[in-house]
């Protein structure tokens, strides 16, 4: 995704991204970023808050237009509810480490079948 | 909350990931793309004369039976922005689906949202399509196949800037 | 530093952080931000490097201008010679581990020392 | 440099810290503040009718002597900024002893390039003064003892706007 934004830009397209994975956004490197700080998957704003959704793509249109230079990122104010996703995301921890490693194993064993076709 | 924290609030996604898959047993790690340096377009007219696209990393809802079945395309596409669409698959990206959902397409795709910034005057026009480019974990692909692409319906729906949001 | 520049926002006195400790001015939350990714103690340019520095001073007035909301960063176009002091830099690993649990320990026993005043 | 990377490329400094004192023994560890709402001035008149000023986290090059001799002060200061300082200490700051220097005060105190900025008409003028704060990691200190001070000194010397620089 960033990649494309990137090639847009190389090609004289103005492009702002928005988007709650602020590393990775951040290490690719963008011309114009709207950083909401939420869990993965609303990056617009709240589902059916509309209001909150209008001050968002007004904030990624303020910045297409202001901006004068890459790498230029705003953080919008909101804020999730709580902060449990923060550590709950794609927690690994001793309740659930044997669990993954054995899930990974079944995985690799399955996509070896489908390539070996049995 | 305010506060006094020992460790960063924001989450960082490229640990999480790596400690994740590793705790999987798979041993060799994502590697992400690093630019030191990168492109700048500014904004070639006034914002209320341009024409506005989105892209977004979500796909097209697959016709019944396809999930599973092997009919699930992955490339890039481009639909039209009206009747905005109801609902997108997002059911095989990466994102909280613990804390969250998809189901209000404006909260990743602001298609109705962008419509009304047309009709309010704040931007010339919304573009007559969105764009799609699933998540694809090999860069080439990106790079050389979906940024292209998307370039050329960009340039085909006349379009001034584009706003990207990743789920 | 942060905590000041906060005060001083309050006050009706507008500010720029100049840095390159983005965690911790990003985790403060400031009004505006000009990130240079150098080592720590250069954030104004590179010693001696007057264009540099000339350029960075220019970033942080217009962003200082431009700016109309808060939480807004620009990173500078500059990158250190190389990137062997991102791992360097107060780095824990087995070759100085023991050392450093040692220097701690001495460290705490002068302190210790001043304190009962031995 | 351009590339694949598995691990973020900007330093987490709480993260680097965190685990070098706990490497010492140090077993509680030290909590950065955490905001969540961000206080906001917009610039009230056109920057070159504006008066600017530094604020450092450097300290005073203390008298001969008096380093090691409980002679000291941490404390916030303000200092004339022509004559510019042509050092500052920074011996007990945090910053990288082994990577760079700190000898061109202008790389974190940008006291001549202010001086120009104000000489070429960008901004109104430079303020009369620098102020320093040097780092202390006593938030309450920080916050009721330099925060108004700075305030104060800054208010004397009509200043619109401050740039600050921390090492």
């Amino acid at each position: 995704m960033s990649l494309v934004a990137r090639h847009l830009e190389a090609n004289g397209v103005s492009t702002v991204v928005m988007g709650s994975a602020r590393d990775i956004v951040e290490e690719c490197g963008v011309a114009r970023f709207v950083f909401t700080d939420f869990p993965l998957g609303n990056p617009c704003g709240k589902p059916w808050d509309q209001e909150m959704q209008r001050s968002i793509i007004g904030s990624a249109l303020n910045l297409l237009d202001r901006a004068w230079m890459p790498r230029t990122t705003i953080q919008t104010p909101f804020h999730w509810e709580n902060d449990t996703w923060r550590d709950a995301f794609m927690r690994v921890d001793d309740g659930n480490r044997e669990a993954l490693a054995r899930a990974g194993e079944e995985r690799r064993r399955r996509q070896a079948e489908v390539k070996t076709g049995r | 909350m305010d506060g006094l924290r020992p460790y960063r609030s924001f989450v960082s996604y490229i640990d999480r990931s790596r400690e994740y898959y590793a705790a999987q047993g798979y041993s060799k790690p994502y590697a992400w793309a690093h630019h030191d340096d990168v492109p700048f377009t500014p904004l070639q007219k006034p914002l209320s004369g341009c024409r506005v696209g989105l892209v977004t990393t979500a796909g097209r809802t697959p016709a019944e039976g396809l999930i599973g079945a092997g009919g699930l395309k992955r490339g890039p596409y481009a639909e039209p922005a009206n009747p905005p669409p109801k609902s997108l698959f997002t059911d095989d990206l990466f994102w909280d689906k613990k804390a969250t959902h998809t189901d209000d397409v404006d909260s990743f795709l602001p298609v109705n949202r962008l419509a009304e910034q047309a009709n309010g005057g704040c931007i010339g026009s919304a573009s007559p399509r969105f764009y799609g480019v699933p998540t694809d974990y090999s860069q080439s692909r990106t790079s050389q196949g979906a940024a292209p692409k998307i370039l050329e319906w960009c340039r085909e729906d006349g379009l001034d800037a584009v706003l990207f949001s990743a789920l």
